[in-house]
């Protein structure tokens, strides 16, 4: 069972992840350090989260993006969110991360 | 209020669970023929509360959660509860972004998305006892 | 043998409960990657114990049905509790298409697709307290 | 929540009812009675049923066949399944009804 599948592209400095799936407490406590040692290995400079596949979301999710966010900026880089779907606009909205980040 | 049906479950404080807990939730609560949008909302909150239970209540240890669901006409009642370590103050807890747990990436929006998601959120505590948290949701599709 | 998570459930015994123990069965037997084949034998044999307990157990009238689920590393156990009227006989009851209540067009499989769709059957009943069945099924895809 | 549904298609004697969804106890004792309401209506001396999209099916689902198989029997009719796909073919073969009716 498969519940978070992750896939990235490197266009020099800028990482997209992929996310497929559904973020909670479980799965993103998974995916965190993947992404973390992509950011550290590949000196990112801007981290786009793809999230058209994402088909839940909850508070967890939010934890996981601002971690990231956070961890990006601690090496001079940016981050923004692109594909924000139906599901998890409500969430993203409420969480006032649009106002570290850009959501697209 | 009659209830038109009425389920309860127990299972582990794994966080494998909090997926299944939704699906649990989300099947019980079709019988009364919810919009997607509300079915989300209520799938959101139910994690918000198991999570909980897994992260704080059990601290990440072995421990069982307990969820029930009542079926009204257009309601939906669902509890979540664990015999975990309590909330010390709950005014406090409500606080949106306020969390006791930063190092796990906790965002402290639990609470609030319980709130903004269902149409009532009672949290009743006790320390060192566990937690007990009831949240009610209009279902206006059935 | 180790568990690996487990589930108890407890759920009125209307008809329309039938599809939620399917789904709930089989969104936590997903835990253990199991094949399409391995999950709709699974469903199959839980909804007929399921059926069983409200149309036989409890005659269609009002009561409680327990479920438990077990994981182990390549198994599940699945237990189907009733507080109904028990069985008269059980070599009787496990007779392919025997069956007592042919006026509701029942066919008498019931136990018979229990025991080929699992890879245990046991039946415990007593008269008038009731009816506990034990499947377990082997999950390969793990 | 609808688990079942049911359409059907009327070729002078021949009546074809498709059924989409899982059948079991609480389905089938909701379509019972439409089944027999038509077999009866319409004077059928075939009935069809075409089992394509149905998702799931447990021993009901073959007491209601048994169920329909007879009445049909009973005005001097008879009965086929078609379509029978994966899902349900386990159950069909163990109940033994193809030796009352075709099933393709
Ligand atoms: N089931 C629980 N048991 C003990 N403490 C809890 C429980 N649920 C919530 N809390 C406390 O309330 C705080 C706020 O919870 P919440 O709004 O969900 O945010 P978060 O989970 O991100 O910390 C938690 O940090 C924790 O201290
Ligand atoms: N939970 C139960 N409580 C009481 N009697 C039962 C129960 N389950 C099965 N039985 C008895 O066993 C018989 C055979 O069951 P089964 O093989 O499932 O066929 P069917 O349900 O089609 O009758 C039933 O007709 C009934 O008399």
């Amino acid at each position: 069972m498969i519940a978070l599948d992750i896939t990235v592209k490197q266009d020099r400095s800028v990482l997209t992840v992929f996310l497929k799936g559904e973020l909670d407490h479980h799965t993103t406590s998974k995916i965190k350090d993947t992404i973390d040692l992509l950011i550290l290995e590949s000196s990112v400079k801007m981290l786009v989260l793809d999230m058209r596949e994402v088909t839940f979301m909850d508070s967890s999710g939010i934890g996981m993006i601002a971690g990231r966010y956070r961890r990006v900026l601690s090496f001079g880089g940016s981050m923004t969110i692109k594909n924000a779907n139906k599901v998890i606009s409500k969430v993203l909205k409420m969480s006032g991360i649009n106002k570290l980040m850009k959501i697209s | 209020m009659q209830s038109i049906n009425k389920m309860k479950i127990e299972f582990d404080s794994k966080s494998t669970n909090e997926a299944f807990a939704r699906v649990v939730v989300a099947a019980f609560a079709a019988q009364l023929d919810p919009t997607l949008e509300e079915l989300t909302d209520l799938k959101t909150a139910v994690s918000e509360a198991v999570t909980n239970a897994i992260i704080h209540g059990y601290e990440q240890r072995q421990g069982i959660i307990y969820m029930e669901c009542v079926l009204y006409d257009s309601e939906i009642k669902v509890v979540v509860e664990d015999k975990g370590v309590g909330i010390e103050d709950i005014d406090k807890a409500r606080i949106p972004a306020y969390t006791t747990k930063p190092e796990l990436e906790r965002s402290g929006l639990g609470f609030s998305i319980m709130e903004s998601f269902t149409d009532g959120l009672e949290i009743e505590s006790s320390k060192g006892k566990g937690t007990r948290i009831t949240m009610r949701k209009k279902i206006t599709n059935s």
